[in-house]
């Protein structure tokens, strides 16, 4: 039991260590989009996602390719990335928002395949 | 300049020309003047053919014109003339001229429909003359949409349905030639999707036979083999008379002209191997149609499954693989196009008069129409097989070529196949005892105009044709003859 | 020799110029070309048979010429077929009797079709017929005959359906046509396996006798008959359908809606006795190469002359009559031919056969034509409505009865002579079948004369207008036939068509003769005694033999068997379930694609929700299955 | 740092300059000016494409960041004049009530969105190209959602950019797992380093999908026709024929140079890919009432026919995927330019309003037949020819059975097509659209893209100039 | 030593707010949690030794992007207002997707990643060390996307103005 407490707190922290908290905050996102009803918690979701991947690409970069500065770089560009997309897509949630009065996920489905009913189906023989 | 580019040509012409036309006069000039210089420069073609012939020109394609199109494919523009070819021309060219001068008189937008119709006819013009797999599918397909609208805007019936069914079923053909032509162009290896070029080559068997089923098919579906004709008999059915023409003259005969050029001629042993299979579809096909024919009550009905029987001949002549049966089969080609287009002409012509195809809703017609009741009797007569006319001579040249294989499949089939030649003299003859024959009954029918003068010359050049056909044979059959021996070379290698 | 080709250009030409001026021309200029026509193609057949008959038998044996020929289509190189013409003792006989009887006819008919719609195109019809049966009759090969064959039999449609506004005419046109050419089908497949085997349609190579034509076929044989036997059989089926050989005869009565001189052309004289010059044509290939089915066609001949002897007694219908005698004496031919052997006395049957079908078509022209004459007097072909027309027309009244006299075989009238050698000839064959041959000619005896009296005797029908004798272009071929009738056997035929060739001295077997004689003469008494006066013997001895009569009025039932076979068998149980399956299952399955596509599209269109978290739920999982799928797998 | 290396990269350089002038002009002209913004717009734009269509050497510059290869000045070309042809068709929309106020910023983050693709195409990193992706896909949600009062539109919008945030986030995460397995993002150095270990493939598969996303692959595809029924009816021809087609060429770009070790698993993804993605698509088309969902469906099917180039992973599948490309784009384009006409003039978009449209706008609706009959690929139109050449592509690399089902599947896409020609020419229609008088500018439009699909297969020359370039990558 | 369990605070602030700003019912709160999780994430990278990064981590995310989040919240949502909750078959369809998911690129991941690592030590990265590397044309270097992603930006700024633009 020692010896278990001992490894984890000596030597280096081990890569997979960062790569499952990285995943566990990917998939929380995931399922955060997946299930959140309202626009702006998806977004947030969506934020989780990025975020995770940052973390992926300096932890790569600093444990195995130490060399030179690419998941650094990326890592960089991926949180202006995210930036912006926020940015816009804040600007599109409001804009839903002027246009339907809320932001729920659920009341975006105008769009959508029509039913049977709406559309008449014409056999080709007749 | 090739002459044969001639026949792509006028089409094109005719079709600029009606683009630019803004009255009926002008539209009529055009397409009379463009069906007359195709029907002149077929029978120019022929003499050409015959005198290059005769001068000891004994090259396998005549006035090849070779231009590089897609390199990168093989793909040339390629046309030449074997004598096959040049009847086929000769055939279209009538048949063209016959259908234009049958819908003289078309009220509803006729400029559209001349020029569909004039791209139709390119279509298949084109197809004869290609010798290269790609310019041959390409003039194939270039014929759908023609007649998708053609039937579509002018039919009458269920004309929509039908002009789906038309189009989607001669795709469903094209789309499985195209596989074998893919098939053939990439397994045979050879640099050239040239047909003469590509017929030295032998595709693996195992391999042909996928192809062969594939194009066979794709080619039986165009020419309306059992069981892939459901298209014809609705297809011609909802068709303007000229179309109906159009369709199972010239159209019927690209998917048996293909099925020879190209599945037979370049997949030798598959074709071989697996004919047994077709033979009994195409002879049961003869018999099936001819069968059906006999209980249906709808003039057009009748006569798409009279051809759908007589194509199945046709196939069934293809697949004995002697040179006698093809001839035939080459010969029932021109002779069906021009009855079954004449047998149409005048059924639009009856059609046009009395507004009603059944045959139960006329008879007597003789007496008040009486020079269209004598040109349906000569077609139906030639249809049945009357010596003197061409269809005579195509079915006993088929028999006698199928009479030489002694097997027994063949034996049995050429018989059910023969039994046709009785039920065709059935139904023909009690759709003119129906129809022509008898008292009038419909008052309104007293009053019908016998043809006008569009109509006779239509019928006559038709009727001509026929009886020429059908009395002086030689000159025909030595044309393709001539030709047939490089494929009957390849087809026994 | 080179003029005969004219015999068969000139009617051509008549027909494609009457056919192409249609009404244009004033009737009797149209009549009038073909008539003339037709009369030089009759002084050019007399010519041909003079001179032929004069010249071609150098070593006493007639020899072939073929004047023309010419290759007209090419199947290979040993199959092709040519037109030509043959010149040969039978072809010219029947060029005679063609030519004659034709001329005769189209002369008979300027009168007699005077007047109806579409005469023109009559004599168009009547021109086509003739070309046809003189290149039938011509014919150097098997397969131009069959070409001329299908001819024959298409003008005989057209004509039969001359009035096409008659319903009745129209059918029966069609029924003609579609039973002959139902037994053209097996004439044509014994033409193709014949020419198989022997790589040839000549008919000079086939009828050479030589074994090696037929090496081919040797020892194949199929369910216990020789090949040989099968294909002449075949062949005999086509002859059979043109002569109305039982069970296909049913035809040629009904034909009879056809105009009058039509029948006496078609239906008495020529088309019909095609059948039987097929047979003598490939006699030598039916005797050498397939003796069983020769036995065959004689007791075919036998049954169909005796069954339809039989009917014709209970007809009332006066042309009707004279169709069921004239498939019976055709059967009579047919009995000659099957009984003949080769050459000399052997070759008696063959010998009489060809001399009954020449004086038969003389008589039964005549006898058409009288009926024919009979008709337009009093505009009806049912004998009860005639009666006693002798005063009125006593010319056709004279040759009707010259001409009943000669087919029932009364001496010295031409029928006479050549049924005795045809009876003769089945005496020798088997004294049976001569003895059921005798009965027929006795039959042939009453009824004629019960024809006879009907007409010209018995109580006199009331007409609406006094029946009047006919015009003189309608006599004058009564006369010249009747002339040929009452002379005609005293022709030394023997001396001109034998099987071999050779001269063969007619002699009259007396025993037979007086035989035969003496039954036509009780029958013709038997007949008398009954018909000419009016009397109830005839209804007493119908009402005692009522069940046997209603059968043989109605003909057997033999047409109701036909009409059972087409509409029921053909149609509703081969036809329509086709046209069923066609519609249903095979239209209902390229139908069903669509259908099927279109069930697809619906079924799946619960994919698209309209909802974003769907959309990456199916994205993710997408991804993941991917992703799975590529890595362990 | 020579910075002046960035001078060869004229095309972006070019178009840089032409999104500034647009930008400064919008800004600081006067409303009389600004009359002619968007027939200069126009002019600008055509002379930066004309500029721009004759390729040059090869050259790579930043250290192999960015690549050019002579085959992307095709490319290029192919998008611009997509988006010429769309600014032309958009004239009349542009000017309406609601969006004339806005046109500026149309053409700034459309000719943004390009740059983004122009980017996309040359690079030769995944950090540059992910930066192009973005840039052609986060400012196109704006575009989707341009008519931001409507509904339709502002929902669209949100769909776009929730589902291509969400297909960013994947490839972005592939993308990292890509760089944990080999250390580096350079195109030329990956190639040699992915052998396909199973984290390389999950890695590959979690990018490729954002590709599949773009291109609106069945699965990926289901945002689609909602975004495309949504959105500006020309926002959403530039989304099917421009975002598409560069989607697609970058694609067979980095399959083959990135995953060419890979090739197996790749072809094994896009079998599957290319089957269900026409079927499925072909079987939707077939119910579709709205002409923008159709078409988005048509698009998804053309979709699986152009990855049958990129299956082939050959020279010739390269050359046919160009040829494809720039057919369906002037085929797609006269589809939409009548769909955008129709819908801006009359507000109809049911197939059922097509009816009898013959009859009343006779030279519109045989545009849209003659584009519709190139793009189910019937001859001589010039449709047949590249879906000829992209199945001779896909069948010489033995791919036989996928051939024969996408060939299959042309008969169902014919049907759809002939769907909306029955529409337009046989059935008939009490109330027909009006007889419309286009503008000089759509009239334009109409006319290039009809002359194409008339001429570019019959004239090989086109082909022949894309095929003479072979892989270009 | 200190290291460790600094790592292990901040992985469990990650994992545990990750969870939580997803389920969490306030938007509010979400917002906050989404905060923690940022800010641990810089944490994070301060371990790696990214200081940089770390500051841009602080300024950009949890300095610009929470603003805008909080701005958008108060834009839309009524003052403590709670959203509707999902729906319990969504969540599980989501649950499930995203464990198996997780648990299989972790298995993937883990299973494969192969190289055996240690942490290097390596001296603090210089600002000048970036700059360079930022402003390079050379291989390494970014200065091309560095240029390219002002025009995103540029691009996004003016969309986002335009789709939020009232209505003049």
């Amino acid at each position: 039991m020692g010896e278990f407490f001992s490894k984890l707190f000596s030597g280096t922290i081990p890569l997979e260590a960062y790569i499952v908290v990285s995943l566990i905050m990917f998939f929380s996102g995931i399922y955060g989009f997946l299930s959140r009803k309202s626009l702006l918690m998806i977004l947030i979701s969506i934020e989780l996602i990025l975020n995770s991947i940052d973390i992926n690409f300096a932890v790569f970069n600093r444990y195995l390719y130490p060399g030179n500065m690419e998941g650094f770089f990326f890592a960089l560009f991926t949180i202006a990335i995210s930036a912006c997309e926020t940015a816009v897509a804040i600007a599109i949630v409001i804009n839903i928002y002027r246009n339907l009065n809320n932001v729920e996920v659920d009341s975006m489905t105008e769009l959508r395949e029509p039913s049977a009913n709406e559309t008449e189906i014409k056999e080709v023989n007749e | 300049m090739n002459f044969l580019l001639i026949f792509i040509l006028i089409p094109m012409l005719m079709m600029v020309g009606l683009f630019f036309a803004n009255n009926r006069k002008q539209i009529n000039l055009i397409t009379l003047s463009g069906s007359v210089l195709l029907l002149l420069s077929a029978i120019g073609l022929t003499f050409l053919y015959l005198h290059q012939r005769a001068i000891g020109n004994t090259a396998e394609m005549l006035f090849i014109t070779d231009v590089p199109w897609y390199p990168a494919f093989n793909i040339h523009f390629l046309v030449g003339v074997d004598g096959i070819s040049v009847i086929m021309l000769l055939l279209s060219s009538i048949i063209v001229f016959a259908s234009v001068l049958v819908s003289w008189k078309i009220d509803t937008m006729p400029k559209e429909y001349f020029i569909w119709f004039s791209l139709l006819s390119a279509g298949a013009f084109g197809f004869f003359i290609s010798l290269d797999l790609f310019t041959l599918f390409f003039f194939l397909e270039m014929s759908l949409v023609p007649k998708f609208l053609l039937i579509g805007i002018w039919g009458s019936g269920k004309k929509e349905y039908s002009a789906f069914k038309l189009a989607l079923m001669v795709m469903g053909g094209s789309v499985l030639v195209l596989f074998g032509i893919l098939g053939i162009y990439y397994f045979s290896g050879a640099e050239s999707m040239n047909l003469l070029e590509l017929a030295k080559h032998t595709i693996p068997l195992n391999i042909q036979y996928y192809l062969f089923v594939s194009s066979f098919v794709g080619f039986g579906i165009i020419g309306a083999m059992f069981p892939f004709h459901s298209w014809v008999p609705d297809g011609h059915s909802s068709a303007p008379t000229s179309v109906s023409m159009f369709l199972s003259g010239i159209s019927m005969k690209l998917g048996a002209y293909g099925a020879f050029r190209v599945a037979i001629f370049l997949l030798p042993e598959a074709a071989h191997q697996l004919a047994w299979i077709f033979l009994i579809l195409a002879a049961f096909s003869v018999f099936y149609g001819a069968f059906t024919a006999l209980a249906q009550t709808d003039l057009k009905y009748i006569n798409a499954y009279a051809s759908i029987s007589h194509c199945g001949l046709l196939f069934f002549a293809f697949l004995i693989f002697n040179e006698t049966a093809i001839t035939g089969a080459f010969l029932q080609m021109i002779s069906h196009g021009l009855i079954t287009a004449l047998f149409f002409a005048t059924i639009g012509m009856i059609y046009s008069r009395t507004h009603t195809r059944m045959i139960n809703d006329m008879n007597g017609l003789m007496k008040v129409i009486p020079f269209i009741g004598v040109s349906f009797t000569i077609a139906g007569l030639a249809s049945l097989g009357l010596p003197g006319f061409s269809g005579f001579i195509a079915e006993m040249t088929i028999f006698v070529g199928a009479f030489q294989e002694t097997d027994l499949l063949h034996r049995v089939l050429t018989l059910i196949a023969a039994t046709s030649i009785v039920i065709t003299a059935v139904y023909i003859l009690r759709v003119v005892g129906k129809v022509l024959f008898g008292t009038i009954t419909n008052k309104h029918h007293l009053e019908f105009a016998d043809a006008t003068w569009w109509e006779r010359v239509s019928v006559i050049v038709l009727v001509i044709a026929i009886a020429g056909l059908g009395s002086a044979p030689m000159l025909f059959s030595n044309m393709i003859n001539d030709s047939l021996q490089p494929v009957l070379n390849n087809l026994m290698r | 020799m080179q003029y005969t080709l004219l015999i068969l250009v000139l009617p051509l030409l008549a027909f494609v110029v009457l056919g192409l001026v249609d009404s244009r021309w004033k009737a009797r200029t149209a009549g009038t070309i073909g008539t003339t026509v037709m009369g030089i193609v009759a002084i050019l057949a007399y010519y041909t048979a003079w001179s032929y008959f004069t010249t071609a038998n150098p070593g006493g044996v007639y020899q072939k010429f073929i004047p023309f020929q010419m290759e007209w289509m090419k199947f290979s190189d040993q199959l092709h077929i040519d037109l030509g013409i043959l010149i040969d003792p039978i072809s010219v006989m029947m060029l005679v009797v063609v030519s004659t009887v034709s001329l005769m006819v189209h002369i008979y008919s300027l009168r007699y079709m005077e007047g109806e719609k579409g005469f023109e195109r009559y004599y168009a019809f009547l021109s086509l017929f003739s070309f046809s049966m003189l290149g039938l009759v011509v014919a150097t090969n098997i397969f131009q005959m069959y070409i001329f064959w299908e001819l024959v039999g298409v003008s005989s449609y057209l004509l039969i359906g001359f009035y096409y506004t008659k319903p009745e005419a129209v059918a029966a046109s069609k029924k003609a046509f579609i039973i002959t050419r139902f037994a053209d089908l097996f004439f044509l497949i014994g033409i193709f396996l014949l020419s198989y085997y022997t790589r040839t349609f000549d008919f000079d190579v086939l009828n050479s006798g030589n074994a090696t034509v037929f090496a081919g076929t040797a020892g194949l044989s199929f369910l216990g008959l020789s090949l040989m036997n099968w294909i002449m059989a075949l062949i005999f089926i086509g002859g059979a359908g043109k002569s109305a050989m039982f069970p296909m005869h049913i035809w040629l009565p009904d034909a009879m809606e056809g105009p009058t001189p039509v029948s006496a052309l078609i239906h008495a004289a020529t088309m019909v006795v095609a059948g039987v010059y097929l047979v003598a044509r490939l006699f030598p290939v039916y005797y050498f190469f397939a003796p069983e089915v020769l036995h065959g066609i004689a007791y075919i001949g036998i049954f169909t002359a005796l069954f339809s002897a039989v009917i014709a007694c209970t007809q009332t219908d006066i042309k009707r009559v004279l169709a069921y005698s004239t498939i019976s004496q055709i059967g009579f031919m047919m009995v000659g031919l099957g009984v003949s052997g080769m050459g000399g006395h052997h070759g008696l049957g063959y010998m009489a056969s060809m001399f009954h079908l020449f004086t038969h078509a003389m008589f039964k022209a005549l006898l058409f034509l009288g009926a024919g004459s009979v008709i337009h007097a009093v505009h009806s072909n049912e004998m009860n409505k005639m009666g006693g027309l002798r005063k009125y027309l006593p010319v056709t009244h004279i040759t009707f009865l010259i001409a009943c006299l000669a087919i029932a075989g009364i001496p010295p009238f031409s029928g006479f002579f050549s049924k005795d050698e045809i009876l003769s000839a089945a005496f020798e064959f088997n004294p049976y079948l001569g003895s059921l041959l005798i009965f027929i000619a006795g039959l042939t005896a009453f009824y004629m004369f019960r024809l006879y009296y009907g007409i010209f005797w018995t109580k006199e029908y009331k007409h609406e207008h006094i029946p009047h004798e006919s015009p003189l272009a309608m006599l004058l071929p009564l006369i010249f036939l009747a002339l040929v009738t009452v002379f005609a056997g005293f022709i030394p035929f023997g001396k001109f068509v034998t099987n071999d060739g050779a001269d063969y001295h007619i002699h009259i077997d007396l025993v037979t003769a007086s035989v035969s004689v003496a039954v036509a003469a009780v029958a013709i008494a038997i007949s008398t005694i009954m018909y000419r006066k009016e009397n109830k013997i005839s209804d007493r001895i119908v009402s005692s033999f009522s069940v046997f009569f209603k059968i043989v009025v109605h003909k057997f039932y033999i047409d109701e068997l036909y009409m059972f076979i087409t509409k029921k068998i053909v149609f509703r149980l081969i036809s329509a379930p086709i046209a069923w399956f066609d519609r249903t299952l095979v239209n209902g399955t390229i139908n069903s694609f669509a259908t099927v596509t279109q069930w697809t599209s619906l079924q799946i269109k619960g994919i698209q929700t309209g909802r974003v978290q769907q959309y990456a739920f199916v994205f993710l999982l997408s991804t993941l299955l991917i992703a799975a799928l590529i890595i362990f797998i | 740092m020579n910075y002046s290396s960035f001078l060869q990269m004229q095309e972006e350089l070019s178009l840089l300059v032409v999104i500034v002038i647009l930008l400064i002009y919008d800004i600081f002209a006067g409303e009389k000016s600004l009359r002619f913004f968007q027939p200069v717009a126009i002019v600008l734009f055509s002379i930066h494409t004309i500029l721009n269509c004759i390729p040059h050497h090869p050259f790579e510059i930043a250290g192999g960041m960015y690549h050019y290869v002579p085959m992307l000045t095709y490319v290029k070309t192919i998008l611009n004049l997509g988006t010429l042809i769309i600014f032309l068709q958009s004239q009349h929309w542009l000017n309406g009530e609601e969006s004339i106020n806005r046109r500026g910023e149309f053409y700034f983050l459309t000719l943004s969105t390009l740059f983004g693709m122009y980017i996309m195409l040359s690079a030769g990193h995944f950090l540059l190209f992910i930066i192009g992706i973005e840039t052609a896909s986060i400012p196109m949600a704006t575009l989707v959602a341009f008519n931001k009062y409507t509904h339709k539109s502002a929902e669209a919008g949100a769909k776009y950019i929730l589902s291509s945030v969400f297909a960013s986030g994947l490839s972005l995460f592939g993308i990292s797992m890509i760089y944990g397995t080999t250390g580096t993002l350079y195109f030329d150095d990956l190639s040699g380093l992915l052998n396909g270990t199973p984290i390389e493939l999950m890695a590959f598969v979690f990018f490729v999908v954002g590709l599949f996303f773009k291109i609106s692959l069945v699965p990926f595809h289901l945002w689609t026709p909602d975004v495309y029924e949504g959105a500006p009816t020309n926002i959403t021809s530039y989304l099917s024929v421009v975002s598409k087609g560069s989607a697609v060429f970058v694609l067979f770009t980095l399959f083959i140079k990135v995953f060419g070790n890979m090739i197996d698993q790749w072809q094994a993804i896009l079998y599957g890919i290319i089957i269900i993605s026409i079927t499925l698509a072909n079987l939707f088309a077939i119910r579709q009432q709205n002409m923008k969902r159709f078409l988005a469906f048509s698009s998804i099917s053309q979709a699986g026919y152009l990855l049958l180039g990129v299956i082939s992973g050959s020279a010739t599948g390269m050359s046919s995927l160009v040829y494809y490309l720039l057919v369906y784009m002037f085929s797609n384009l006269a589809i939409f330019g009548v769909v955008s006409v129709i819908e801006d003039r009359t507000g109809k978009i049911n197939i059922r309003d097509y009816n009898a449209l013959y009859s009343t706008n006779p030279k519109l609706s045989m545009v849209m037949a003659l584009a519709l009959f190139s793009l189910a690929g019937i001859p001589p139109f010039a449709g047949f020819f590249s879906k000829f050449f992209i199945f001779s592509a896909a069948f010489q690399k033995g791919f036989y059975i996928l051939v024969l089902i996408a060939l299959i599947n042309t008969i169902v896409s014919l049907y759809y097509y002939l769907l909306v020609v029955r529409a337009m020419f046989f059935n008939t229609n009490d109330h027909p659209v009006e007889s419309i008088k286009s503008d000089v500018s759509l009239k334009i439009s109409l006319i290039i893209c009809t002359v194409a699909i008339l001429l570019i297969g019959g004239f090989s020359v086109v082909y022949q100039q894309i095929a003479l370039l072979g892989f270009g990558i | 030593m200190e290291v460790h369990i600094v790592f292990y605070i901040l992985s469990l602030i990650i994992a545990v707010f990750s969870v939580m700003a997803v389920t969490s019912g306030r938007l509010i709160r979400s917002a906050t949690y989404l905060l923690f999780v940022l800010l641990a994430t810089a944490g994070l990278y301060l371990i790696l030794g990214y200081q940089y990064l770390f500051a841009v981590q602080t300024a950009v995310y949890a300095g610009g992007i929470m603003v805008l989040f909080i701005f958008a919240i108060l834009l839309t949502q009524r003052p403590g207002g709670r959203i509707t909750p999902e729906s319990v078959k969504q969540r599980v369809f989501a649950i499930i997707l995203s464990v198996a998911g997780a648990f299989f690129s972790g298995f993937i991941i883990i299973s494969n990643i192969g190289r055996v690592s240690h942490l290097v030590d390596m001296k603090e990265i210089d600002s000048r060390h970036i700059g360079m590397t930022l402003m390079g044309t050379g291989k390494f270097q970014y200065l091309m996307p560095f240029e390219v992603i002002s025009v995103l930006l540029l691009a996004c700024i003016v969309g986002a103005i335009m789709i939020a633009r009232k209505r003049s």
